[in-house]
């Protein structure tokens, strides 16, 4: 069989709505379009860990803690299966790890703006979690079937997140001045960076047609924004908050939102690594890793020694 | 009752600062499998102390006077206890205010004090408090596994390389002078016995040692011998990292009173 | 007056954070007499931060209405000012929140930030504002000491050997990011540079520049070339680090309100 | 001239109140002492420095801020006059500081003790500064000009960091509930230590007799602590407050104030290296040192470059 016929079957495949597996064949292109968003997504669940993080010690009530706590967990336990969705595309864990530290592989940006008060954890949870929601939805049913799995696990947890962010911020929005204030300033400070979140436009996205007729996405960045969009300007009312943007208004021949322009040029300037805390979000997981080496390594060891005696013992 | 909410505090301080230590790692564990694991403790430990502070906040409700000074705060809740004392009104042991130091420290801690731990809920779950017993019988299955988790850590790094051998040795050196406090008996501690509400935790040590010292052995390292015991924690003396802890810990519920979060 | 307040806050803010920060050096310096020498200086911003915070007190208190919240604390003084605001009414300049680092980092900050500091109170002792005017020129002499004394450590370290060298690049690595904000108007300063009471920054930079870069030469180090400037601070937006110092710098005022110290 | 018409003729100066000078002659055991003395002293206001610095960040005030931040830097320069006398007996201030760091030499007790409130800071003003007091003004009629000159600038500062102290407790004394409680609780816990400064009983000290004869002391451990009681116990009551010791009381026949046994099992662990700081403090001092290493290398190449260069200039 000729590669153009193997192309011709995988999309076949792919049309009939059948999920690839981990032996099937697939084009190399499919494989690093795949390696680079699986690993970029876990990467994001690493390293979003650490602004959310940083309200663990200060979570103001027991009860928050906790949550906050179980959450950022769950990113973690997140991170663990996407690796391992990405380790059935034959890279191994390690070396998607080090391609993070190097710099060389992304992760999602909006993790890269400083988390300044409280109520940024709410607001992490609302925009940031209801925009990857969106996204993650859709990859539900991605044309990867381990991937897809993933997916579906990790979606049952978002949503759950997703409603306790807004609880925070409504829990806010009835209380104090000071807590209102609060809530407002953090929708603020994160809905720009949240839009930005479903990538650049589709006119400008280079990757996104081939994706489409993978069916590794089912739909385009500009469609699961204006999706969020439609949905958060809704949610935002219940908040009596406003959303940071004059330009927005509902257009009833469109039966969508209209909303204001982004700034593309603060947004490839976090890409390129110069946002607010590029350097420490990755000076962070540098620092864990290298911190832990000894760790692993005293692991490895103690494994081999124990694999030694029962072999010894075996024989 | 006073007494009975000093212990109470005590049991919940003890963990609350053990969850606060801990919980540091999330994020920042050496593998990400540990990550998550110590961060599922994390919670667990915060889960008790949460059962805890909302049965001594129960306590105070129920008495006509108010024995811990947390004035601000009427009815008294969780919250309230955990974040509106100061330092000299923890209870904690000094043991889970050190600092996690690396890994190894972090584990050992942790082995050292769930082994403790095991054996004060194993005989708090027959106590004359329904509730206490009731708090320690649960708590029990997760103390179980805590030490399981860390046992098993502590093996694998006294017995992995040179380097993980020494850092485990160092970590007992840092940490052994904390041990003995878990087995003084308290005054509020004392005054609890003859009823059997509070547990007679000098009894407990020499158990302790039948614990620990099987896995020493196996992670090839040593107990010291006869280190000076530091005290106070229990009573409210603790070490100059206490009030750091609180004051990043306390921070929302000190700047902005009267709040619901 | 909003703005006025604005103004004298944010210059506060600069002094109080960097003298925070600074003074955390005392009784851990490199060498005894650099260890008063920092704590000298960490003392002489200290003053300055108090003189524009009881400035900024008197203008609130002659105010009828009053922009800044500090609303549990009547009359404003200096403490309400300093110990009763959260990070985002925190208007210092990003640059002087950051960690200390080693030694070489501390020298440097104080190095990039004196620099501008002596410039700016040049300026402000000319101000149509006599309070702020009089404050400055008296600062002024402490700042001018403050440049000498670091610029002498700058080249000490940057032809010192190699690893110093190599420090003071990482250093100037880390915190040239935030040199650009020195020099950007905030709204604040703008609406204030028609009456002359506020110092034009923008102004300032090529000043700057001649007075920072021979003592870079001299100390065989360079200026990064167009590296990306974080901005923020001067409106509130600051950088992760500020709550934790806040935290722990505000702990006993939150934790004991309306109590004289 | 034979040794014991030397030790005659520097017993003759002595009893006739001259001071011994460093050029001087002198027995080998008064330098030694006086280096052992003179350098534990120093090492006292450097570790020292540490209790009080811990409060710094905390201060709650920014007037007490600043009083606190220059007080703990005349500290540094107290131990500075003192290194150098020590240094004008021979030994050089790193070789000190490096008996320091191994735990050769010894330094004050009393800093072993962790400062849990602000009202620690009040208390040692008070207490530890006040029992430094007595100890130093005697010191300022000490035999050797130089630590004799060290300590009259140093007796000038402390009597007035110990009027700070006083007025920290004052202030507290007079506020609200908590802070009388704090005021008294500080009081509690540095009362004994303070008493111990004062080293063990003159029955049990063997240093004693013979630096007495040499005028290094001028008054025994329990003069000294007997001074300090009667002080205390009449402060006290301006404070309003109480020293825990229930056997404290006016004793007429004496015209002294008679108090309780104090803890020398307490005092001898402390000394021993198992009072609640000892590590924490060592460690400081030793990070502190460790940490400056490459500064001080830096500053030694920079200085050795600079002379090249004016050599060549020279030549």
């Amino acid at each position: 069989m000729q590669s153009h016929q193997f192309e011709n079957r995988f999309q076949q495949k792919i049309d009939a709505e059948t999920k690839i597996e981990p032996k099937d064949w697939m084009p190399d292109a499919y494989r690093k379009t795949l390696i680079r968003q699986i690993s970029q997504h876990a990467h994001s669940e690493i390293v979003g860990m650490l602004p959310e993080g940083n309200w663990i010690s200060r979570a103001p009530s027991l009860k928050r803690k906790a949550i906050l706590l179980a959450k950022v967990q769950d990113e973690a336990g997140h991170g663990l299966y996407l690796y391992s969705a990405c380790e059935t595309l034959g890279i191994a864990r390690e070396e998607t790890i080090n391609d993070l530290h190097s710099g060389k592989a992304k992760y999602s940006s909006i993790f890269n703006y400083p988390t300044l008060t409280w109520a940024d954890i709410g607001a992490i949870g609302w925009l940031v979690d209801g925009a990857a929601i969106l996204n993650q939805v859709m990859l539900c049913r991605t044309s990867y079937g381990p991937y897809a799995r993933a997916m579906v696990r990790i979606c049952k947890e978002e949503s759950f997140h997703q409603r306790q962010g807004f609880d925070i911020l409504l829990t806010l929005s009835n209380g104090t001045e000071a807590q209102k204030t609060m809530c407002q300033d953090a929708i603020n400070r994160w809905w720009w960076p949240s839009l930005m979140m479903f990538g650049p436009k589709d006119s400008e996205s280079t990757n996104s047609d081939q994706s489409m007729k993978w069916k590794i996405k089912r739909k385009t960045n500009d469609e699961l924004r204006q999706q969020f969009v439609d949905m958060c300007a809704e949610q935002v009312k219940v908040l009596n908050m406003v959303l940071p943007d004059k330009d927005l208004q509902w257009n009833a021949a469109r039966q969508h939102y209209d909303f204001g322009g982004i700034d593309w040029n603060e947004f490839w300037n976090v890409v390129k690594g110069n946002g607010p805390c590029n350097k420490e979000r990755l000076a962070a997981r540098r620092k864990a890793h290298d911190d832990g080496a000894w760790v692993r390594e005293a692991a490895a060891a103690y494994a081999a020694k124990r694999a030694n005696k029962q072999e010894i013992k075996a024989a | 009752t006073t007494q009975l909410l000093n212990y109470t505090t005590h049991l919940a301080d003890n963990t609350l600062i053990l969850a606060q230590r801990s919980s540091a790692w999330c994020g920042h564990g050496p593998i990400l499998e540990q990550d998550i694991a110590i961060t599922n403790i994390s919670l667990d430990i915060l889960g008790q102390a949460r059962n805890f502070y909302q049965y001594a906040a129960q306590l105070i409700n129920q008495s006509t006077n108010q024995p811990i000074n947390c004035s601000t705060i009427q009815p008294a809740t969780e919250d309230a206890l955990a974040y509106h004392r100061d330092s000299r009104e923890f209870k904690n042991c000094l043991l889970v205010e050190q600092e996690n130091g690396d890994w190894g420290k972090t584990i050992l801690r942790l082995f050292l004090f769930s082994s403790y731990q095991y054996l004060l809920y194993e005989k708090l779950q027959h106590s004359n408090d329904g509730q206490l017993a009731a708090i320690a019988a649960k708590a029990l299955k997760e103390v179980a596994y805590h030490v399981r988790w860390s046992s098993e850590w502590v093996i694998r790094l006294g017995d992995g390389t040179g380097e993980s051998h020494q850092r485990m040795v160092n970590a007992i050196d840092e940490l052994w002078p904390y041990i003995d406090e878990l087995f003084i008996n308290a005054g509020y501690e004392e005054a609890l016995l003859e009823d059997n509400i509070a547990v007679d935790v000098s009894a407990l040590k020499e158990k302790w040692f039948e614990k620990i010292l099987p896995v020493f052995n196996e992670a090839t390292l040593q107990a010291p011998q006869n280190m000076f015991a530091k005290t106070g924690g229990k009573q409210g003396i603790h070490s100059e990292q206490l009030g750091y802890i609180l004051a990043e810990m306390q921070f929302m519920q000190r700047a902005y009173p009267n709040s619901t979060w």
